[in-house]
């Protein structure tokens, strides 16, 4: 299923790219993650542990940087993710691209799409419930995100959520003040696909 | 699947809530098997409330109908008494599956559940029934319409169990429940309504077109049958927020709830005047 | 009538056991005493391509109660290249070996002491995995940058796919082209022409009983105990798979709660066979609701096609171009593409056509056959083209249909003549039943009305073979061995009803033995409508062998010609010669209880069409010719569809049991009506995610119509018993353009893509205004 | 479904009618009962009368009565089709009132009284009237309609086709044979109670 969206953070680029830069502030935006480990200048792995209402999930994973395109109008990088549960026989695969670009204001703009497939029992659950919980936790990572960048603002309304992929929402912004680390980058994608993941992975009874 | 705890008592009951490790009550059964056999419920210990007594008692008297959260759909359905106090809830636990699951499935099951796609949580939202709620720290009403919070998110807390439901008496009026599938018929709904035109108030409960059911109202006053539906449609615009799925997309359910909600209206809106 | 002859040709007896059937008191495989058995349950796949590195089985071995677990790659230890196994392509291993190639493919398997354990081991097994390119969909497919299969690998079982062994870098497994006239060219000079992109979606067949194994080996012998409707094919395969001699393997079967197409060639049969063989115990191989979605599927199929008619409106020609999509393996789908491709153009006189028909794998679970063998995924292709031409035309659909179907003698687009295949009576027929010539009215407001009617033609299974073994017993009863499965068509009575006719006793006292490889002789299939034929003529023979025979006898006994000898019910009679059977038979043993045993075959024959031009004079033994008629109502407002009638039509040759025959039109329209409207298997990425009857639709009877005709239409072929034949698929063919003709008369709107939702109608609604 | 080892649990035995949700007031009688426990979290035994002959049968926490009824009292009539309600291929009567036994525990069955179709007599007026108007194609969902109908028939001896089609829309027949069904049903009605 294709999932796209974008939200912002009330803070300057530069600002969230450093948070991003920073493990233990991941740690505190993305629900779930337990361990997230940086193997080398392309590779992740990590764990992501979610006991939420009647489904407990509990994940290995391991993210691919596959292109960092750093333009002047947007920075852009796509990634792919794996993650799998063994107990519960279930196995994710995203394919995601992310853009991120400041905005007016002192703020900055992320935006995604993901093509995802679920297999296995959780997979066989179906889209509604995926859809909904994507947006539900989109909105907790991006409060957690300004609420570390000290805005404890209500993101921009993520109102295209399960809209079909449109182009890279970043072809017409401004270009960044600073370019950013493609490491930070890097970062920031692996967040968004995780807080996905974990999005999928929470089941209301 | 996980331990099965057959207390005796509400007390026993609310006792093993406060203190197994993830409980859940087990009450018809009918939707805790399906997850069971789906594989990914989590929950290590099933508290039945099967041999809990008085929890299958109905009461009515003249300002409502007082039913036990072990008090099957089919019950409801069938009564007389219940049909003839609280019509609009009648009907719609009429609509609930089959007749054959509505024997066992429960109406404190049925709420708790929190799906949002279910048909009488849209007639107890107009009514404005209370869930009264018991654990081990007592027990609390919890007005319907706070109930339910998200997807498949109730109000109650983890240690909580549906004790019983107090449905207010239908007031003088007309009422209408109405439901539409898109693919069989005797699928899940797609969208459905329960309306209710009584002192000087339309009062609309929506089913499936919204991660929760959603409840609106308007004033009726001056409104003739057209001048009512507009005022529905315009009312419950804000409450649509459907999910997508393999029974529609989002266009096609906003669609759907506009025309049950039309029909409904226009239902009820017939049955006031012939009265 | 008198009561026996009720019991014969052209008498509605009732189904055998009806009584037993409706108190639950027959016994299904599933229900028989297993005796101590291992219990099996399968690890499925969480990948939808990938490459096996590990399978990691020691906590499921660890559990009590687990007696073992194997893999694919334990089984090929043992087996070698005969793992892999499949009608068409020996493609398809019982556990993955190597490689998995669709989401829920069997990994490894568990045997333990119950199946509650078994289960619970397979979640304690997991798979180390290297991706590999998802293939998802005919596009993917036909781009070729990924293949599902590395290379071809045609089985032994059809010859006539040899030529493809070892191909490599392809997903298109066979393709059928057909070619009579130029299509092209006539298309480009013709007066009008219309086109379409059509879909009908992979659904399943959801049989009520789920399939069930049985595998023990005695005395050296692999025997089985299972729900297939093809055991001779079973037997073949088995005996393949574990190397030992045909009368080495031993396949039985019990009636069938419905199959529709899902119980036939490999399903859990092999893994029963190569675990039983392997483990040297009992097993017992069960499938879940979700498990048995996964075993085989009706083809999703893309057609892109054309009709075009010259000035006067003759059709002149007709292009195709079909793309049924198989899944991971082959199954029967490269015959169905071709018996299906060949009937692209459907029942019509047209001197031009082109089909190109192409079997294509992808990463999904593997399709199969299912009632109609891919011809209603073209019937809704042409029957909606032809439709939406008579329109441009500005003519009468019912019409134009009728000036342009095939009649008797006439030779189709691929070649072979029509004979008892009467399309206009059946047209008639239903158009006459939804009142066609009658005003409609077409209501204002919310609900319109329409009407639509569909054609639809199929060849039979051409060529097979059947066999049956007759015995008479002394005291006028017998006892029939066929290998044909009662699966609900009720072809135990029809036989029965067959046999008694020509030996003029109560077809009661006929008990038709129930598949066994052991005790009943070889028949190809049940399946494809051709048991009544086939089967039916090898009962017709296998009868009249044994008329022969009791005249024969009467004849010595009553010193007469043989000639003067005639078989009453009462017994044979020659003037003031009577005896009764009973007699007769003692008489010539000299013993109580003797039985009298006759055998007969029946093989039809075919020409195989041309590789180039697919055509052939005889590409098969007759054809299924069949109409369906709809009056609709749909609801603008919801985009629902009501049936209000449903008439379906089919020519049958010669309705054996008019009643059962009528069955068998009303049921297939009923499953149609769900193919018209909203059964589908729907996948997100090669993940299936309606594969449970919560979600999954079938009809209830909420989805009934207001009224269902079945109008058996009656032209008798040369050849059938009777004049008969079968029926099973000929009621489905064309339900859905049927149905989608209506809507198309009742709302403007012309619907490409099944199933019909109310979804799609209000969308084409909105797009139209 | 995973099984458990046994454990200190406690499970309440003789209870009779905690399956009976179509008794109004009901007394409960068993509750009295309740300091009659056994010790069992893996087992219990249980009591089923099953078309009017008693059993006592072993069954653990998580045994469904389906399978309690197939393979501890031996009834084939009662058959799993999609193991989650929908298809009405396992129904059975308790108390005359229908159940779909993949969905239901069997331990909250103890004590009940339970019609399976091989129950009903082949002269019952629901029998008959499917066998009469061949109501049975291969038959597998047969049984769970016919104790459908029997339950319409006891709560509403008159019904309307639209009574019927309520009643038994929770009923799948992948054959088809629902005009054939319909047509029984009321027949049975027209039998049992002539106008």
């Amino acid at each position: 299923m294709k999932l796209a969206s974008e939200f912002s953070v009330p803070a300057p680029a530069e600002k969230v790219f450093s948070l991003f830069f920073d493990p233990d502030t991941m740690r505190g935006c993305i629900p779930g993650c337990e361990e997230l480990v940086r193997e080398d200048e392309k590779n992740y792995r990590g764990r992501l542990v979610n006991e939420i209402a009647h489904v407990r999930f509990s994940a290995g994973f391991s993210a691919a940087i596959q292109s960092i395109s750093d333009e002047e109008s947007g920075k852009e990088v796509t990634a792919l993710l794996k993650g799998e549960d063994r107990r519960l026989g279930s196995s994710i695969k995203i394919d995601a691209r992310l853009a991120v670009r400041p905005d007016a204001d002192e703020s900055s703009v992320i935006a995604y799409e993901m093509d995802m497939a679920l297999w296995g029992k959780l997979g066989r659950l179906g889209e509604p419930i995926i859809r909904r919980r994507s947006r539900e936790v989109e909105l907790e990572f991006a409060k957690s995100l300004a609420a570390a960048c000290g805005v404890p603002v209500e993101p921009a309304q993520p109102a295209r959520a399960g809209a079909p992929a449109g182009p890279a929402a970043s072809a017409a912004a401004p270009a960044a003040a600073s370019p950013p680390v493609p490491k930070a980058v890097v970062a920031a994608a692996l967040v968004a696909v995780l807080a996905l993941l974990a999005a999928v992975l929470r089941r209301g009874r | 699947m996980p331990r099965l705890h057959r207390p005796t008592s509400l007390a026993e009951a609310a006792r093993l809530l406060s203190t197994l490790d993830n409980p859940m009550v087990y009450g018809g059964g009918t939707a805790i098997q399906i997850l069971v056999k789906q594989g990914i419920l989590f929950a290590d210990n099933f508290v039945d409330l099967a041999g809990v007594p008085g929890l299958r008692d109905v009461s009515v008297d003249a300002g409502g109908v007082t039913v036990g959260p072990m008090v099957t759909v089919r019950r409801m359905e069938t009564d007389p008494e219940v049909r003839q106090v609280v019509p609009l809830a009648s009907a719609a636990y009429r609509q609930v599956a089959n007749p054959r699951v509505r024997n066992t499935a429960s109406v404190g099951g049925n709420i708790a559940h929190g799906d949002y796609r279910l048909d009488p949580p849209t007639a107890l939202l107009v009514l404005g029934a209370t869930v009264r709620a018991t654990s081990v720290r007592g027990t609390r009403d919890i007005p319907i319409r706070e109930f339910f919070v998200d997807f498949q998110v109730t109000a109650l807390e983890p240690d909580e169990l549906v004790s019983g439901i107090r449905i207010p008496a239908q007031p003088a009026g007309a009422s209408r429940f109405e439901k539409n599938s898109s693919l069989g018929e005797n699928d899940w709904p797609c969208a459905s309504a329960s309306v209710l035109v009584a002192a000087g108030r339309v009062q609309i409960g929506l089913g499936a077109v919204a991660p929760t059911p959603r409840y609106v109202t308007f004033d009726a006053a001056g409104l003739d049958d057209q001048g009512a539906v507009d005022a529905a449609l315009a009312a419950i615009e804000p409450a649509l927020d459907p999910i997508p799925d393999v029974r529609g997309g989002v266009a096609y359910k906003r669609r759907l709830a506009r025309v049950t909600v039309e029909d409904a209206v226009r239902g009820a809106w017939k049955d006031l005047q012939d009265a | 009538m008198r009561e026996i002859e009720q019991s014969w040709v052209g008498g509605s007896r009732p189904r055998f056991d009806t009584a037993g059937r409706v108190r639950g008191m027959i016994a299904h495989v599933g229900d028989q005493a297993v005796g101590a058995a291992a219990h099996v349950a399968v690890h499925r796949a969480t990948q939808p391509h990938a490459r096996i590195e590990a399978v990691h089985v020691d906590e499921a071995l660890a559990m009590p109660g687990v007696y073992g677990v194997v893999t694919g790659a334990d089984l090929y230890k043992q087996l070698g290249d005969r793992l892999l196994t499949g009608p068409a392509f020996a493609d398809q291993p019982a556990l993955a070996h190597e490689k998995v190639r669709y989401v829920g493919e069997p990994v490894a398997a568990v045997l333990a002491a119950d199946l509650a354990t078994a289960r619970a081991a397979t979640d304690a097994i997991w798979v180390d995995y290297e991706d590999l390119p998802p293939v998802y969909d005919l596009a993917d497919a036909l781009a070729g940058t990924a293949y599902v299969h590395d290379e071809l690998r045609p089985s032994s079982v059809f010859g006539d796919l040899k030529h493809l062994r070892g191909v490599r870098d392809t997903n298109v497994n066979y393709t059928y082209n057909l070619r009579t006239g130029d299509a092209e060219a006539a298309r480009d000079a013709g007066a009008h022409t219309v086109t379409g992109e059509f879909w009908a979606p992979p659904t399943h067949h959801v049989p009520i009983e789920l399939p069930c194994t049985i595998a023990w080996v005695d005395s050296g012998r692999l025997e089985m105990l299972t729900t297939t409707q093809t055991p001779s094919y079973v037997r073949q395969t088995i005996a393949d798979l574990l190397d030992l001699p045909l009368s080495r393997v031993r396949v039985t079967t019990r009636p069938l709660g419905g199959s529709f197409g899902a119980k036939m060639y490999d399903r859990l049969e092999p893994l029963a066979a190569a675990l039983a063989w392997t483990a040297g115990r009992r097993v017992r191989v069960t499938a879940t609701r979700e498990e048995a979605f996964l075993l085989t599927t009706r083809h999703g199929a893309a057609v892109s096609s054309s009709l075009t008619a010259d000035a006067e409106g003759n059709l002149v020609s007709s292009v195709a171009d079909v793309r049924y999509d198989t899944g991971a393996y082959a199954d029967v789908g490269p015959r169905i593409t071709a018996k299906s491709g060949m009937v692209a153009p459907g029942p019509y006189r047209i001197a031009n056509a082109r089909v190109l028909s192409r079997c294509v794998y992808t990463n999904k679970p593997s399709a199969g056959p299912f009632r109609g063998f891919g011809v209603p995924q073209v019937t809704w292709s042409h029957e909606s083209l032809i439709d939406e031409l008579a329109h441009e035309l500005g003519e009468d659909p019912y019409a134009f249909r009728r000036r342009h179907l095939l009649r008797e003698g006439d030779e189709a687009p691929m070649g072979t003549r029509m004979h008892s295949a009467d399309f206009v009576g059946c047209l008639d027929a239903v158009a006459n039943a939804i009142g066609w010539f009658d005003p409609l009215d077409r209501g204002t407001g919310r609900i319109r009305r329409g009407r639509g009617v569909a054609v639809g033609v199929k060849a039979v299974l051409t060529p097979t073979i059947a066999n049956a073994v007759l015995q008479l017993n002394q005291d006028n009863s017998a006892t029939l061995l066929i290998s044909t499965v009662d699966m609900g068509q009720g072809s135990d009575t029809i036989m029965a009803q067959i046999a008694a006719d020509v030996l003029r006793m109560d077809s009661r006292r006929i008990h038709v033995v129930r598949a066994d490889t052991d005790a009943t002789p070889y028949d190809t299939i049940t399946a494809g409508s051709r048991s009544t034929y086939h089967t039916g003529n090898a009962v017709r023979r296998v009868a009249e062998a044994m008329r022969d025979k009791l005249i024969g006898l009467a004849a010595e006994r009553f010193g007469v010609p043989a000639e003067e000898v005639s078989l009453t019910p009462d017994g044979p009679r020659a003037g003031s010669h009577e005896v009764t059977v009973a007699e007769l038979v003692h008489g010539h043993f000299g013993a109580r209880g003797a039985t009298l045993t006759t055998e007969a075959n029946y093989t039809s024959s075919w020409t195989p069409y041309d590789k180039e031009t697919g055509r052939s004079d005889k590409v098969t033994e007759h054809w299924f010719a069949g109409a369906v008629g709809a009056r609709i109502a749909v609801d603008t407002a919801t985009g629902r569809v009501r049936i209000e009638h449903l008439a379906v039509a089919g020519d049958v040759g010669r309705a054996i049991n008019p009643t059962l025959v009528e069955q068998q039109l009303s049921g297939a329209a009923i499953m149609g009506i769900g193919h018209a409207l909203f059964d589908q298997l729907v996948l997100d990425q090669g993940q299936l995610i309606n594969g449970t009857l919560l979600d999954y639709q079938l009809p209830s009877i909420r989805d009934l119509p207001d009224q269902l005709t079945p109008i058996v239409v009656e032209s008798p072929h040369d050849d059938g018993p009777f004049g008969a034949k079968g029926v099973g698929e000929t009621g489905i063919l064309g339900v859905a353009p049927a149905i989608a003709n209506a809507v198309r008369d009742a709302v403007g709107v012309r619907l490409t893509r099944l199933p019909l939702t109310p979804e799609s109608i209000t969308m084409a609604l909105e797009e139209n205004q | 479904m995973r099984r458990h080892p046994p454990t200190s649990g406690t499970v309440t035995s003789g209870e009779r009618d905690a399956t009976q949700p179509q008794v109004r007031d009901q007394a409960e009688p068993s509750l009295s009962n309740a300091t009659n426990r056994v010790d069992s979290g893996e087992a219990g035994q249980i009591t089923l009368t099953v078309n009017g002959v008693t059993h006592h049968v072993d069954v653990a926490d998580d045994t469904l009565l389906l399978d309690a009824l197939r393979e501890a009292v031996g009834v084939t009539s009662v058959r799993e089709g999609c193991g989650v309600g929908a298809c009405g291929a396992c129904t059975v009567l308790t108390g005359g009132t229908s159940v779909s036994s993949c969905l239901a525990l069997a331990l909250r069955y103890d004590g009940a009284e339970i019609t399976t179709a091989e129950g009903l007599d082949e002269n019952d007026d629901v029998v008959s009237s499917f066998v009469e108007c061949g109501a049975a194609q291969c038959g597998y969902c047969i049984p769970g309609f016919v104790l459908m109908s029997a339950e319409l028939l006891a709560e509403n001896p008159r019904p309307s086709e639209q009574d019927i089609t309520d009643h038994l829309e929770g009923n799948i027949c992948r054959c088809g044979t629902y005009p054939e069904i319909r047509r029984a049903v009321a027949v049975a009605a027209e039998r049992r109670s002539p106008k």
